[in-house]
């Protein structure tokens, strides 16, 4: 049993890392964004050998579903740039830089972990620890009621800043008249000017 | 910032709702209209110049074929022209004929054409096959009187190429009891569906006043409001023997042209059942049997006009005392119809383009002759 | 399944395999046996479209190949794999080999979850509902994916058109559904249909009442709302008319399908009518009850005797099949439902959708939702959750309080926002005097 | 707008009503009902529901009288006599002009017969308008209710007289009531015409035993007659003996002796004397050897359709018949008067060759031979004329 799930989870890691590496390589950015997405079903399946289904869950459905869907959009709706160069003179650079903030990111980690294996649970008597979603549910109306309503509300904001500036753009739009509403205007100026 | 460029699309002439080969180069910002120009031609099949080559009844099969849809609209038309042209009479049983079939024929083009729109608009044929089915059983009675269903050739000058077979008035009153329930079901499924009441209100307005400048007729004239029918305003044929409404619409949209054909088809239905009880006292026999086929017109010129299901149809015919037409032109209803699709579609979407063009109810054949 | 195999492999050949073996074995045949049935249902269901659709326009349909047109499917499956795979030159290949496989791997996904009868569950999840519906936004990268890699304007018009649509749609669907969720307070599909037994949606609140599982959802106001929204949503995910945009052919040729042919095109229709399939599994379930139907129940405790706790094997066989053609006959006649419509309606337009879903069918639901709550608390709490009035009434009464008032709220609020939504159109519709105000004054 | 009689209606947008739905379920109504009603079908036209399918290979529609198709000839049933008599009425009234029509001629004495010797009408371009029926004065051209053409041949809807002849009990059946008004004229019109049409002329080319029988009471009404002009004699045997190979042969044989050798014979003496009797000799052997051939491969070219074994003697009189010409045509140049006769003769010949030809359609191999030895023939003819 181990074994088997030693031997996929190191294919499922191995799909992982290796399609992050083609999102960073291939040139053309659909390619990546697609790679993309399939380290993040990676990752879910990884959280599935994890057991736990509900954040591999909602990760298909977050990332997946929609975070993935908003890169192609933003993607195909922008003008594509490919062809530049990949590696510029000081790559180097930016390696070092990214293995430093990396090692930033990690350390903590590193040095504040006790790396044991926690024992496999008995099926006797064991606290539900990672069937989650009733404690989540509790948890965030209870105990993290304060970020649950945080987020929330700039969720809202961030969605009503959508709207206006749609909002914008459309008022700003130059609006084709249909024929019925030209034929309006010419009757409005003529009238207008029959006025003056 | 977000900005989006003007795209032009071509919309056919390949395209699955175009209504035969027809192109329209669409001009689009976003998703809205600025410019349409209708191309067409494509089914061009030089009809004028083989009809001047042609002799005046050989002429006669060939009009079938300018709108398959209405063959006998087409027919009598150009039977009409001929006619005055040559000074035939036409024997009062004749003409009741021809009302009955013209009329017949105005019920096959609407039932078709409401089923095509609604078609259009995306629904999967099921109006359209309603329609259908109730245009198979007129095109049964014109099979069983002129021995065709599309390219009936019914109409000879001086009268019909023949008299009705004896089971075609019994079929006939079968088929008036059918055709209020089809119409009243068409209606209950197009009237008030708020589907098809988003896709057509309001949308491909045509004023009034564009309309008549653009010598629009027909179902299009009358939906945007102008009570111009041809039978009513220059009553030709017998047409002043009969009593029937002309439906005009509000505003000039989608829906309204929707409502004035589901209309017409009553009015017919009602012409029709006039017919039935006035043919038993008409006089003369299906034809003039004076009148010669093969007609030797004296030099001169005329032009005959009929409202057909789409429009105003007329013959321009020009003799030069030969047995041949110096010169031939017809006045396709569809083809004049269609000429402010471009304006009509300025600033709606691009989905209600096949609408609009919908709803115009061309046929290629006549359009592009 | 597991207990089956177990048997076969440990107890008659005595092999003495691990139970991860036997697990993947069991796992296998049943993953085996959906990818079988997935297809067939497919080509049930495009003969069953076609020939009622036909008979709703007075044809007939399909009825050469094989018994009543039975085989037509099959040829159109054949004609499908012998016809030549063109991919157009400027296409994105692997992009476009990819894209179908996309969109028809989740539907096989989705299988995983649903229950056919009592008991026959590929995967009890304990949120099989939120499963369902995350894996079934996964198909629109695979259309984003196509459409992209076709090259071509319609292709990646409908595309955008699709994702945008299923996107949009979810919503609704996923707050329907939470609406039920909070009724029931269970994510687990198995946990939906249980709750469904007995008469009406009281069973588990007002003791006493006969088990004909006849406990769906769908005959409390909540429930029926929620249903009318989720079938709503349902017909725009899985594309079907009237919110068949995608693939509107009088406007956009073929959608994302335009350039595709032969089997990569069939597998397009496959993903089609499979997650149609699952989505109108998935209302049988939820709103009516699943295998649940009157008899199940009954054949279930037939067998059961103190002797014999697990019940009788012959019963059990016979529930189960009667649960599952309870459940297949209700998804079919959603399927049936589906065609109806298609045979009935046109086609929204791309913006009129959009503002049907989301001005429309989501303030619907969340209305719906405050409703659902209305009804939990009505029927379950009690002077512990604050709601002491209600104590001392009979079960049968909180019920049908709780039945008046949920009722109420959602015809009000349907109406209201059918009248705020049908103004709003017209609205729109009308004149932009605005606009032409602005421009009479410019002149 | 001057609107004489009824109303102008506004056609009512029921505008200000809330639409919640209600158009909706109306619609899913009216498909049910058409769903529930379609388990039966739909028998007559004052129903809506119902199936109105017709599973046409399996089902047909009855097809109402007047239904036309493609044209087609007509021919009587107990004659086999063609009502058609050439008169070009159906060719000139066809608007894409698909009618082509060759006249028959009496082979003896050339004049033309109301009958036809063919009769092609492009079926691919016919456009079924029914004109030519209308115009056709014998009611000999007729429309008929076939209507299942397709075929995979280019040619395939070249339909010559062969494939046009319907005998009126067909066209009785398809359309008893059409035929009924027109039957007594178009009868009366027939009679008048097999009156003027000597020989087998005019009975339809497949129908051999009609053909057999009327050459039989032909023969009868020769033997019972004085006696047939001498000059025909070698054509006799052809049409006593039974219509066989052999007697093809035969008379072939004979017709290309009479032709060429009894000419061939006198040759010698004329030629250098030129004296107007010898003209007139060899104009007499020249006609005569026209006639012969003629005969000979008229007899021949009758009996061609029963065995392509015939044909074979046809083509080979054809081909004797058109030597035999330019044979009696070689005797020609002696005289300006002669000139003439010979010319004559050799058109003749070469018309003789011809029918010969166009009458035996049957085997396209054969029929080519006898085309190519017409064809020499004329020119043979041509030739020597010149």
């Amino acid at each position: 049993m181990d074994l088997l799930i030693q031997i996929i989870f190191g294919l499922l890691s191995a799909l992982v890392i290796g399609a992050a590496m083609m999102v960073v390589t291939v040139r053309n950015v659909i390619h990546a964004a697609l790679w993309l997405i399939a380290s993040f079903f990676g990752v879910a399946a990884l959280y599935l050998l994890l057991e736990a289904e509900f954040i591999a869950v909602v990760q298909v459905l977050v990332y997946v579903g929609a975070i993935s869907i908003l890169i192609l959009f933003a993607i195909m709706l922008t003008r594509s740039n490919e062809g530049d160069r990949l590696l510029t003179k000081y790559w180097w650079a930016s390696a070092l830089i990214a293995l430093g903030l990396f090692g930033v990111a990690f350390l903590p980690t590193f040095t504040g972990t006790t790396w044991n294996m926690p024992q496999p649970t008995g099926p006797a008597g064991t606290p539900e620890v990672l069937s989650g979603v009733e404690e989540l549910g509790r948890g965030f109306v209870s105990e993290f009621v304060l970020h649950f309503e945080i987020a929330g509300v700039l969720l809202t904001v961030a969605l009503i800043g959508a709207i206006v500036i749609a909002f914008e753009e459309r008022s700003r739009r130059r609006r084709v008249l249909t024929l019925a509403e030209e034929l309006e205007l010419r009757k409005r100026r003529q009238a207008a000017e029959s006025v003056d | 910032m977000l900005k989006t460029e003007e795209l032009q699309i071509n919309i056919g002439p390949q395209h699955p709702s175009t209504h035969g080969v027809f192109r329209m180069i669409v001009t689009v910002d976003g998703e809205t209209i600025t410019d349409l120009k209708p191309v067409f031609g494509y089914l061009h099949r030089n009809h004028e110049q083989i009809a001047e080559v042609n002799t005046y009844l050989q002429n006669m099969p060939y009009t079938d074929r300018l709108d398959y849809f209405n063959s006998m609209a087409n027919n009598h038309a150009y039977a009409l022209a001929v006619e005055k042209l040559v000074g035939i009479e036409v024997p009062e049983r004749a003409e009741y004929l021809r009302v009955l079939m013209v009329e017949l024929t105005r019920i096959l083009n609407h039932a078709g054409a409401l089923g095509f729109l609604i078609n259009d608009m995306g629904a999967w044929q099921t109006q359209l096959a309603f329609g259908m089915r109730e245009r198979e059983k007129i095109l049964d009675l014109f099979e069983s009187a002129s021995g065709a269903r599309l390219m009936c050739n019914y109409f000879r000058f001086g009268g019909v190429a023949r008299d009705l077979p004896p089971d075609f008035m019994p079929r006939l009153k079968d088929l008036l009891i059918a055709m209020p329930a089809f119409v009243d079901e068409m209606e209950r499924l197009l009237r008030e569906n708020e589907i098809l009441l988003q896709r057509s209100e309001n949308i491909g307005i045509l004023p009034k006043e564009v309309a008549i400048s653009y010598s629009v007729t027909g179902p299009m004239l009358r939906a945007s409001g102008v009570p111009y029918d041809i039978r009513k305003a220059e009553p030709y044929s017998i047409y002043d023997r009969f009593d029937f409404d002309v439906p005009i619409g509000a505003v000039g949209d989608v829906y309204d042209r929707i409502l004035v054909r589901i209309e017409e088809m009553r009015q017919s239905k009602r012409i029709i059942e006039q017919i039935i009880q006035q043919l038993p006292d008409a006089q003369g026999g299906h034809i003039n049997p004076k009148a010669r086929q093969n007609v030797r017109p004296p030099a001169g010129d005329v032009y005959a006009r009929v409202e057909t299901p789409k429009g105003e149809l007329g013959f321009y015919l020009v003799s030069d005392g030969s047995l041949k037409p110096y010169r031939y032109k017809v006045r396709a209803p569809s083809f004049i119809n269609l000429t402010p699709l471009g304006d009509m579609c300025r600033g709606y979407k691009v989905a209600d383009v096949v609408v609009i063009l919908g709803s115009i109810d061309i046929v290629m054949g006549e359009v592009d002759r | 399944m597991y207990d089956v195999i177990n048997h076969l492999i440990n107890t008659v050949f005595g092999l003495g395999w691990p139970s991860w073996a036997i697990s993947l074995i069991a796992y296998l045949l049943v993953a085996t046996i959906l990818f079988l049935v997935a297809p067939f249902q497919m080509l049930f269901l495009t003969y069953f479209e076609r020939r009622a659709i036909a008979q709703m326009q007075d044809r007939i349909g399909p009825n050469r190949v094989g018994p009543q047109g039975l085989f037509q499917p099959v040829a159109d499956g054949v004609k499908m794999f012998t016809k030549e795979d063109i991919v157009p030159d400027a296409a994105d290949k692997w992009v476009h080999l990819i894209g179908p496989c996309v969109v028809v791997a989740p539907t096989m996904f989705m299988f995983a979850v649903l229950p056919w009868g009592p008991g026959m569950v590929p995967l009890d999840m304990n949120i099989g509902l939120l499963f369902f519906f995350a894996i079934s936004s996964v198909s629109a990268v695979g259309l984003m994916a196509s459409g992209w890699a076709s090259n071509n304007k319609f292709a990646l018009l409908g595309a955008m058109r699709a994702v945008a649509q299923m996107v949009s749609y979810e919503i609704p669907a996923v707050l329907s559904l939470l609406a039920i969720v909070l009724v029931t307070g269970s994510l687990s599909i198995v946990d939906l249909i249980h709750q469904q037994a007995g008469l009406f949606i009281s069973s588990a609140d007002v003791p006493g009442i006969p088990d004909l599982g006849l406990g769906w959802f769908v005959f409390t106001p909540v429930g029926f709302l929620a249903f009318i929204a989720f079938f709503i949503a349902a017909l725009a995910e899985g594309e079907r008319t009237p919110f068949d945009i995608p693939e509107a052919d009088s406007e956009i040729v073929a959608g994302y399908m335009t350039e595709y042919s032969g089997m990569k095109f069939g597998l397009f229709y496959l993903a089609q009518y499979v997650l149609n399939f699952l989505l109108c599994a998935i209302t049988a379930i939820i709103f009516f009850g699943g295998w649940q139907g009157p008899g199940v129940g009954w054949l279930y405790a037939q067998a059961i005797t103190p002797t014999n706790p697990d019940g009788n094997g012959l019963f059990n066989v016979l529930a189960g099949m009667l649960g599952v053609f309870y459940f297949l006959a209700k998804t079919y006649f959603f399927f049936f439902v589906m065609v109806w419509v298609r045979g009935a309606y046109a086609r929204l337009r791309i913006d009129q959708l959009m503002d049907f879903g989301w001005k429309f069918l989501i303030p619907l639901t969340l209305v719906n939702v405050i409703s659902a709550a209305i009804w939990v608390g009505l029927t379950k709490w009690g002077a512990a959750e604050g709601l002491a009035f209600v104590e001392g009434w009979a079960p049968l009464m909180r019920w049908g309080v709780a039945f008046v008032i949920t009722l109420l709220l959602n015809i009000a609020a349907y109406i209201f926002l059918a009248r705020v939504y049908s103004q709003a159109q017209d609205e729109r519709a009308r004149l932009d005097n605005e606009v032409l105000e602005r421009l009479t004054n410019v002149a | 707008m001057d609107i004489q009689r009824g109303n102008i209606i506004v056609m009512d947008r029921r505008r200000g009503k809330l639409r919640a739905g209600q158009g909706l379920l109306q619609g899913l109504k009216v498909v049910w009902d058409h769903w529930i009603g379609s388990f039966r079908k739909n028998e007559n036209f004052s129903q809506i529901h119902g199936t109105f399918t017709i599973e046409y290979p399996d089902e047909r529609m009855k097809l109402p009288q007047a239904y036309r198709n493609m044209p087609v000839l007509i021919y009587d049933d107990e004659t086999g006599h063609e009502l058609c008599t050439a008169c070009y009425q159906c060719a000139r009234a066809c608007p894409p002009e698909v009618i082509h029509i060759t006249q028959a001629k009496d082979p003896n004495t050339g004049k033309m017969v109301p009958a036809s010797l063919e009769f092609i009408i492009e079926y691919d371009a016919c456009m079924s308008c029914g004109l030519c029926a209308e115009a056709c004065p014998f009611d000999a051209i007729k429309m008929d209710h076939f209507f299942e053409l397709a075929t995979d041949d280019r040619m395939g809807l070249l339909q010559r007289k062969a494939d046009l002849n319907r005998p009126i009990s067909y066209y009785t059946t398809i359309a008893p009531d059409l035929w009924d008004e027109v039957k007594e004229g178009a009868m009366k019109k027939l009679q008048g015409s097999i009156k003027r049409r000597p020989g087998v002329i005019g009975i339809a080319g497949h129908l051999s035993d009609k053909i057999a029988a009327r050459r039989r009471e032909l023969e009868a009404e020769a033997a019972a007659a004085p006696p047939a002009p001498a000059d025909a004699a070698p054509a006799a045997p052809a049409g006593k003996l039974s219509p066989e190979e052999k007697a093809a042969k035969l008379a072939a044989m004979r017709a290309a002796k009479a032709g060429g050798a009894a000419p061939a014979a006198e040759a010698p003496a004329p030629a250098p004397e030129l004296s107007p009797a010898d003209a007139k000799a060899a104009k007499l052997a020249a006609i005569k050897a026209a006639n012969a051939a003629k005969k000979a491969a008229e007899a021949s070219a009758a009996e061609a359709p029963a065995a392509p074994v015939d044909e074979k003697a046809a083509k080979l009189a054809a081909i004797r018949a058109a030597n035999a010409a330019k044979a009696a045509a070689a005797e020609a140049p002696a005289a300006p008067v002669d000139e003439k006769a010979a010319k004559l003769a050799a058109i003749r010949a070469a018309n003789a060759a011809k029918a010969a030809a166009a009458e035996a359609p049957a085997a396209p191999v054969d029929e080519k031979a006898a085309k190519l030895a017409a064809i020499r023939a004329a020119n043979a003819a041509k030739k020597k004329s010149e």
